[in-house]
């Protein structure tokens, strides 16, 4: 199976490793992934900001004219990308004036879009295109007795509600933990907003909600979480320092990119898996199952 | 030949309606309906508002006229599988499930004494059980058992039957095609509760708590789950403070598009149910707009002055559960006091709106839908009218009016064929 | 922050700021709010919001330009989307926010700190074709002042800087710019162009 | 009538393990002389029901008893063709399953059950329908707006003939005001053209439909199938035999002139829902005071409705009515304001989809209660309001027009010209006044208005009686077409506020109420709730005293009076519901198949045991339409109840005829119990207050009963709905213990 791929620019910067994760992961499961070449920035939450929707999405729908040459349907990871590209190619398809409109912008730069192209999130492709099945058959390391809360976050859900799974009470990413042979803890934050770009902004905020979503994780019984968004990836674990000096608290639970725990899971050399990006360390909750530096 | 019957599909308040009115005009009326009795929905229902009377009187009404008005005759258990042919005449061809009970069945009860397993009953939302062979309910018209295949133990099991004094028991009986003959059609397939599963936000499913409306109105019937008791569903205890969610659903684009119309009614009624059994509970509805319309205002004035319920105007936006105690706290902006309000509560009614049952089956005929599935008004196939809440949300008396006009519509079709 | 209280003399309804908003290119959504509250149960950041979404919109309604504009309702989004999935008439709350915080910044309305990371945010978008933090960062903290650093430092940022750096999560060098940029900026304005004919 | 009754006893379904069968043969053919009596433990299956039919061959039997289960089981068991009347006697619900088996007072109410049915059986005949000559199936329709017009045109298209009045020179009515119309069909976001033309073009061209413009009811006569109306029409006078009327006269704005706390006379620019369509209709919408355009409009809603010292109803229509005036602006000028201070916003049902597009217009709405309306700059106008939304005072200035949604009245809440729906003291009518001066016959009757439309020539008075508010409507949610009038219909917003949508809607199902009313009176037959009966109250006149009570009592207007006072039944009008048998004193009204003599001789059937024995004995009279389902639920639930009581099915209390009462305590029996429907304000009686005259007859007898040393607490009314069933046990041991404390009916043994 081919995919376009779309990483964002935090996934070639501070969550380069859910990237390379992802790539082994794909790779292991017979994915074949092909980079949308030149992609550009999709303008995150704050490009429409400044310069309106309209902008930011004939920015993002650039990404698209280029993949559109492969045809193939395209693999998001990051959730605001993931968001912006749904949302622009839904557009394109649902609004035949703003296609029209979007591909005049689009020829300035010598770029068409037909809106031939699906925009999938790699939950999506991994539990419905590859399936449950496939990836239980994948496992060489179960990884039993583990305690996973999986954090969904927000966007990767509500971008496009109902695309793949519920907007407000995911079960895709539970799913995924479970047949790694892991256990997914319930718990009632799996959905809740992290704070998101605020961290640099309005950095309380994105203390307080990351620390409520931790501490909801804990007390529901999880040793980890997981998440598939690079934003509430590094809201969760870079600023753990902060979130524990400011709240007096003292949160220890690590969290992964689920591409890396399936690597675990798969058994995928340890480099691959880049446990050691992680700034929460991992290993002593993961030590039971054999996992060291 | 033009054919001067009218089918009626659908044996609730309105397809009952449609069929009675137009058999006593002297027209003959099949009329076809998918549960083992007829009533549909009403016959769930506790009370009707605004006078708090009893749906099953209205039926018995009903029924007494079907007793005695040869002209009717009914199918229960039945499904129109297809309609062909034209205005004035139309094949229809009608699948009849199995019973698994025949016609010598006295209604005596003995073979659900007899049978030892139970499945979940639907006709309390699957708050109770039942044996496998059952009565659908007291009142049931017309008043036999019948067998959930689903439950049945089957083979070996002859338990029932062997008690059965009048072999009414049929393992055997196989589904059933007939073909009638007909002038015109009458749709009334009625409506479904919206399904509050897929209101995220609510929690209903997960939190026990939270119950919707028909559900309530099944728990204040007398022959309901809890023998008319309003208790919560968790723990059996009684409440000492309840929340009513309007618009559940309804008024909603990412559910029900429409306002069901009757949901502030239903739920200013139930706060009467709650208030009798409780004097001192806290019942609080949280609402878009009160639309108690035309002189059911007055019952909205009756029950803000007499039941001391709080009404609070925002729409409730989340339901969060205690897990300790399975207590609900919903969340909504109190637009007067413009403030966040996160309030406790021992259980929370969810005014779940209606859905039409085209939603999910539509008419075997070429037929044109609304948003929500609702019949457009206006008909495609000459010959087939709507009756009552497939066309739009209504509440009992104004379904009885439609499917009285339906009614005429059914018979001027057949009458214009007799003509032209 | 904006002041709550209620005045004593009548506000008088005033059509001309509303029909400011409803031109904006997700402004006219506002107007179907049926006033329901939903949006405010629903957001991430209620709690530190001046108004919910929809007092704002009933501000916007009745005419309170300065009461709207200086407020942090839209800065305060964190685009979760929670209230654009639960709207009950459709509304993109998200978008409507993002067409406020762009005719707040247009109209100078930039006193929170967030005006100034979603500038940063653009600048770098549009100079390079892509983002990198340390890029953004700078842009940021020339807009504001030293000020900001201060703050930040005072919350620990510092270390979590070391962390990420130990754990080898920060490039050190930015990415290079897109081979496109140029083609991209051209889309870009030209987008804009058209943006502009279409408001009008 | 010679008859000849089978008894045929089953001792199916617990009845054999419960009963002696064989005593209870003894008694139907021993001691009643039942001419064929057989048990069989299944009459309903087939080789049962062949049985009996043998037997009806055989024999040459005309009436059959079945006595085992209720008859809402297999209920079309036994149908032997229209020669022989079949009786269900139900000793399984009523005796083997809500008793003690094998216990001798379980075995002497089955037997006393047989006693009091074979004596019914003796009495009862079989009905012979009234069969009208020179009956009418026309449809009248009066009222020539949009229900009217409706009601007309779906008659004639079921090939009916039909004639349509109304009071204008032209139809339409309220139609004529409008500019445009609210949206009648999917998708409702859309205004409509009222069509008008094309509609009455199509009732003036359809040969079915004779319309009188212009013209008034001077009085309707008769009944159903011969009501004689007499139209006035340009000062002639023309007569029309019709078959069924519905009326459909709409109702009319609520006087602005009550509305002079929102403005209303202030200002020539605040003005009412109607005259802004007059406004719209002419073209440019402007200013009446100067004609300037209007660039900012204000709807104000609920202006008299929802208003406890005006309307305390709402008048369901505004909502969305302001919401189209609205647009009609919008449709003008894009750029005008238009504000609307409501209350809640009642666009129900699929009018939410109207409500988003009056939003996406621009129209503004405002949740909030206005204070003042005053003048402003310019001709202008200020509101004040709370704004509810934004908790502050608030103000909306430079208004050209202020538009007050003033709601509806019907048009039967008027006499001599004047609003009597509410607010007002409702007037005594005639007939309540002239019951209540005689003094032992308080009949509470419906309050009927005086308001010159039909003019009915009933002795209880000249239109239809109100429900509430001066609204016509039906008591009913399950039956709104229930009339108090036979063969007449109320449809639209005559009969309760409604919009255009339902208004169509109710127009066309009147129209079949009154074919169906025709069709059902040309049989014979009377209409709902007893459909398809064809008995009929026979009057043995030379016996009547002209007391009136009859007259006065009848739910249904059916009985009319002549100069003697006698009473003059029309038999058309008549429901079968037997509230006149009850109130006659002389108990000269009777039907063939229900009658004072047959209830007493049921009562002196069933045996009285003697003091000694210590079983007070008590009987029951319970209506059929619900108490009697709620004692067979009771059985069907197995709940067990004091084996001392005998019932006897009444059609409805308001048949209950004191002489009964009178009967039974001087055969001794120890207790009465009356179990009827729950009567007041939301009352259950479909034949109106029969549970409630029942009381009343009762209050009389009471003095009687201590005059005679009888304690009047032998005799008690109860309210019983069909979902009381668990209650029954209850009330009956509660009424037993009051009777044993009581001790013996002293007249026991005389």
């Amino acid at each position: 199976m081919r995919y376009s791929i779309y990483p964002g620019c935090t996934m070639e910067g501070p969550a380069l490793f859910f990237l390379k994760a992802t790539e082994a992961v794909a790779e292991a499961l017979g994915m074949h992934l092909d980079e949308i070449p030149d992609w550009n920035c999709c303008g995150a939450s704050e490009v429409s900001g400044v310069v309106g929707e309209f902008t930011q999405q004939v920015m993002t729908a650039r990404n698209l004219a280029i993949a559109e040459a492969k045809g193939q349907d395209v693999l998001v990871a990051c959730s605001s990308c993931y968001m912006n590209m749904g949302l622009t190619n839904k557009h394109f398809k649902d609004d035949p004036h703003f296609a029209q409109m979007a591909n005049e912008a689009l020829a300035a730069g010598g770029l068409k879009y037909n809106g031939t192209l699906k925009v999938r999130q790699i939950v999506d492709i991994l539990v419905n295109d590859i399936g449950l099945d496939k990836i239980k058959a994948r496992v060489k390391k179960p990884l039993t007795g583990l305690k996973v809360a999986g954090y969904v976050g927000c966007q990767t859900v509500r971008a496009l509600p109902w695309e793949y799974d519920d907007p407000e009470r995911p079960v895709l990413l539970d799913q995924l933990i479970e047949a790694l042979g892991a256990t997914a803890v319930p718990f009632p934050m799996k959905a809740r907003c992290c704070g998101s770009s605020h961290a640099i902004a309005q950095t309380e905020i994105v203390l307080e909600h990351s620390k409520e979503i931790l501490e909801s994780a804990a007390s529901n019984g999880a040793s980890m979480l997981v998440t598939n968004c690079p934003m509430c990836q590094m809201n969760l674990d870079a600023f753990r320092g902060m979130i524990n000096q400011v709240h007096k608290t003292n949160l220890t639970l690590p969290i992964l990119f689920f591409t890396q725990l399936m690597a675990i899971a798969f058994d995928l050399p340890p480099a691959v898996a880049g446990l050691k990006h992680c700034v929460v360390s991992p290993y002593e909750v993961l030590a039971p199952l054999g996992v060291g530096k | 030949m033009v054919n001067n019957s009218i089918l009626v599909v659908g044996g609730g308040i309105s397809g009952l309606t449609t069929a009675v009115e137009a058999a006593e005009v002297g027209y003959e009326v099949f009329l076809v309906e998918k549960n083992s009795y007829l009533g549909g929905k009403v016959t769930q229902i506790n009370q009707y508002f605004p006078k708090l009377c009893p749906p099953n009187c209205g039926l018995e009404i009903n029924f007494k006229r079907i007793k005695s008005n040869p002209k009717i005759r009914f199918y229960t258990l039945a499904e129109v599988e297809n309609i062909s042919g034209r205005e004035g005449d139309f094949d229809v061809t009608i699948k009849l499930n199995p019973r698994y009970v025949n016609e010598n069945c006295t209604a005596c009860g003995k073979c659900a004494e007899a049978c030892p397993v139970e499945r979940s009953n639907d006709f309390n939302y699957g708050m109770d059980k039942t044996k496998a062979i059952y009565l659908p309910h007291e009142f049931a018209f017309p008043m036999k058992y019948i067998i959930d295949p689903k439950a049945c133990a089957g083979n070996g099991c002859t338990k029932c039957a062997d008690v059965c004094q009048y072999n009414a028991i049929e393992p055997g009986m196989e589904a059933k095609t007939v073909t009638i003959k007909v002038g015109s059609v009458v749709w009334a397939t009625g409506w479904n509760p919206y399904d509050a599963a897929k209101i995220s936000c609510y929690g209903f499913g997960t939190y026990p708590n939270v119950i919707t409306n028909v559900m309530l109105e099944r728990m204040a019937a007398v022959n309901g789950p809890t023998k008319g008791k309003i208790v919560r569903p968790s723990d059996g205890k009684e409440i000492k403070s309840i929340a009513f969610v309007q618009c559940a659903g309804s008024r909603d684009e990412n559910h029900l598009h429409t306002c069901s119309t009757v949901c502030c009614m239903a739920s200013l009624k139930q706060v009467t149910y709650v208030r009798k059994q409780y004097p001192d509970a806290k019942i609080v509805v949280y609402y878009i707009d009160i639309r108690s319309r035309g002189k059911h205002e007055d019952f909205y004035v009756k029950v803000q002055n007499e039941a001391n319920a709080v009404f609070i105007k925002g729409k409730a936006g989340e339901i969060k559960e205690d897990p300790s105690n399975n207590n609900l706290i919903v969340i909504a902006e109190d637009q007067t006091s413009q403030v966040l309000t996160e309030e406790q509560y021992d259980m929370v009614v969810l005014a779940t709106g209606m859905q039409p049952a085209t939603a999910a089956a539509q008419v075997p005929a070429e037929m044109t839908y609304d948003e929500d599935g609702f019949l457009a008004s206006d008909p495609v196939t000459p010959g087939i009218y709507g009756a009552g809440c497939v066309n739009k949300p209504l509440d009992v008396a104004a379904a009885v009016q439609d499917a009285t006009a339906a009614a005429l519509k059914a018979i001027q079709s057949v009458r214009r064929q007799n003509n032209g | 922050m904006v002041d709550n209280k209620i005045s004593s003399a009548p506000v008088k309804y005033d059509n001309s700021f509303a029909k400011e908003i409803y031109a904006l290119e997700n402004g006219h959504y506002a107007q179907i709010c049926m006033q329901c509250g939903m949006c405010a149960v629903s957001c991430a950041t209620h709690d530190i919001m001046d108004y919910s979404p929809r007092r704002l919109f009933n501000l916007v309604r009745v005419g309170k330009k300065e009461e709207v504009m200086r407020s942090n309702t839209m800065w305060m989004c964190t685009a979760c989307c929670m209230c654009k999935v639960r709207c009950p008439r459709g509304i993109p709350l998200v978008d409507v926010m993002h067409d406020l915080k762009a005719m707040a910044i247009k109209q100078g309305y930039v006193d929170y700190p967030h005006a100034a990371f979603h500038q940063a945010f653009w600048q770098e978008a549009f100079s390079r074709g892509r983002v990198f933090e340390g890029g953004i960062m700078a842009r940021f903290i020339l807009k504001r002042g030293l000020g900001e650093i201060k703050k930040l430092l005072a919350l620990g940022m510092k270390d979590m800087g070391m962390g990420m750096l130990k754990h080898g999560r920060v490039p050190l060098v930015p990415p290079r710019k897109i081979k496109g940029l140029k083609e991209l900026q051209q889309i870009i304005q030209r987008a804009q162009a058209l943006q502009e004919k279409e408001a009008k | 009538m010679a008859k000849k009754t089978g008894v045929f006893i089953c001792s199916g379904c617990g009845i054999g393990e419960s009963l002696d069968v064989d005593a209870l043969v003894k008694v139907a053919a021993k001691e009643c002389k039942a001419p064929v009596c057989k048990t069989n433990p299944f009459f309903c299956g087939a080789e049962g029901v062949e049985l009996i039919k043998q037997d009806i061959a055989a024999g040459e039997l005309d009436c059959i008893l079945v006595v085992g289960c209720s008859n809402r089981v297999n209920y079309n068991a036994f149908d032997f063709g229209p020669s022989v009347t079949v009786e269900r006697v139900n000793i399984r619900e009523q005796v083997a399953w809500s008793h003690e088996p094998n216990d001798e007072d379980t075995q002497a109410m089955a037997e006393d059950i047989i006693r009091m049915f074979m004596a019914k059986a003796k009495t009862v005949e079989a009905p012979v329908p009234y069969i009208v000559e020179d009956l009418s199936k026309t449809i009248m329709v009066v009222g020539g707006g949009m229900a009217g017009m409706t009601a007309a045109i779906e008659s004639a298209k079921a090939n009916y003939q039909v004639v349509l009045v109304e009071k204008e020179a032209s139809l339409g009515g309220w139609l004529n005001k409008l500019y445009k119309l609210a949206p009648l069909k999917t998708p409702f976001t859309s205004l409509e053209d009222t069509n008008l033309e094309a509609r009455i073009n199509e009732i003036n061209s359809n040969p079915n439909i004779k319309v009188y413009t212009s013209a008034n009811i001077e009085k309707t006569a008769g009944g159903p199938g011969l009501f004689d109306v007499t139209i006035k029409q340009n000062g002639s006078e023309i007569s029309e035999r019709v078959g069924a009327i519905v009326l459909a006269t709409g109702a009319v704005p609520y006087d602005p002139e009550k509305l002079g706390h929102l403005g209303f006379g202030t200002s020539p620019n605040v003005i009412t829902q109607s005259m802004f369509e007059e406004i719209a209709k002419k073209g440019t919408i402007a200013r009446p005071s100067d004609g300037k355009e209007v660039k900012k409009i204000a709807f104000i809603q609920c202006a008299g409705s929802r208003d406890a010292e005006r309307l305390p109803y709402c008048s369901a229509a505004c909502c969305v009515e302001s919401m189209k005036q609205a647009l009609y602006l919008k449709e003008q000028d894009s750029e005008a304001q238009a504000y609307v201070f409501y209350k809640d916003i009642r666009s129900s049902g699929q009018y939410e989809h109207f409500y988003k597009a009056a939003q996406t217009a621009g129209v503004i709405f405002v949740k909030g209660d206005v204070t003042g309306v005053s003048a402003g700059n310019g001709g202008t106008l200020v509101i004040e309001a709370d704004d509810i939304l934004m908790g502050e005072k608030t103000m909306a200035d430079e208004l050209d027009l202020i538009v007050l949604a003033n709601g509806m009245v019907p048009t039967t809440a008027f006499t001599e010209g004047a609003y009597v729906g509410c607010g007002v003291q409702v007037p005594e009518p005639e007939a309540g006044a002239e019951a209540a001066a005689a003094a032992d016959a308080p009949v509470p009757a419906a309050p009927i208005i005086k308001s010159n439309i039909l003019n009915l020539v009933y002795r209880q008075g000249p239109e239809l009686p109100d429900l509430k508010y001066g609204f016509p409507d039906s008591h009913y949610i399950c039956f709104p077409y229930e009339t108090r009038r036979t063969g007449i219909y109320a449809a639209g917003s005559v009969r309760r506020p409604m919009d255009m949508v339902q208004a169509i809607e109710d127009a066309t199902g009147a129209a079949l109420k009154a074919i169906q009313c025709v069709e059902m009176t040309a049989q014979g037959a009377a209409v709902h709730p007893r459909a398809g009966d064809t008995s009929l109250p026979d009057f043995q006149l030379n016996r009547c005293t002209q007391c009136k009570r009859c007259t006065d009592e009848c739910p249904f207007g059916a009985i009319n009076e002549d100069e003697k006072g006698n009473p003059l039944i029309n038999p058309t009008r008549c429901r079968r519901c037997s509230t006149c048998m009850g109130a006659c004193p002389e108990r000269i009204i009777s039907f063939k198949n229900y009658s004072v003599p047959m209830i007493g001789n049921m009562l002196k059937a069933f045996e009285v045991p003697e003091e000694d024995e210590e079983k007070p004995r008590i009987l029951i009279f319970a209506c059929e339409n619900d108490a009697i389902p709620a004692i067979d639920m009771a059985g069907i639930n197995r709940l067990q109840y004091n084996p001392w009581v005998r019932i006897i099915p009444v059609r409805c209390l308001g048949s209950l005829s004191l002489v009964w009462i009178n009967d039974a305590m001087s055969r001794g029996v120890d207790g009465v119990l009356l179990l009827g429907c729950k009567h007041g304000d939301d009352y259950q009686c479909h034949f109106m207050k029969g549970s409630e005259l029942a009381e009343i007859r009762l209050s009389k007898v009471s003095e009687t009963l201590d005059r005679l040393g009888l304690e009047s607490e032998r005799v008690q009314a109860k309210t019983i709905s069909i979902m009381d069933y668990e209650e029954i046990p209850k009330m009956l041991a509660e009424f037993m213990e009051k009777i044993e404390d009581l001790g013996p009916n002293p007249m026991k043994g005389f």
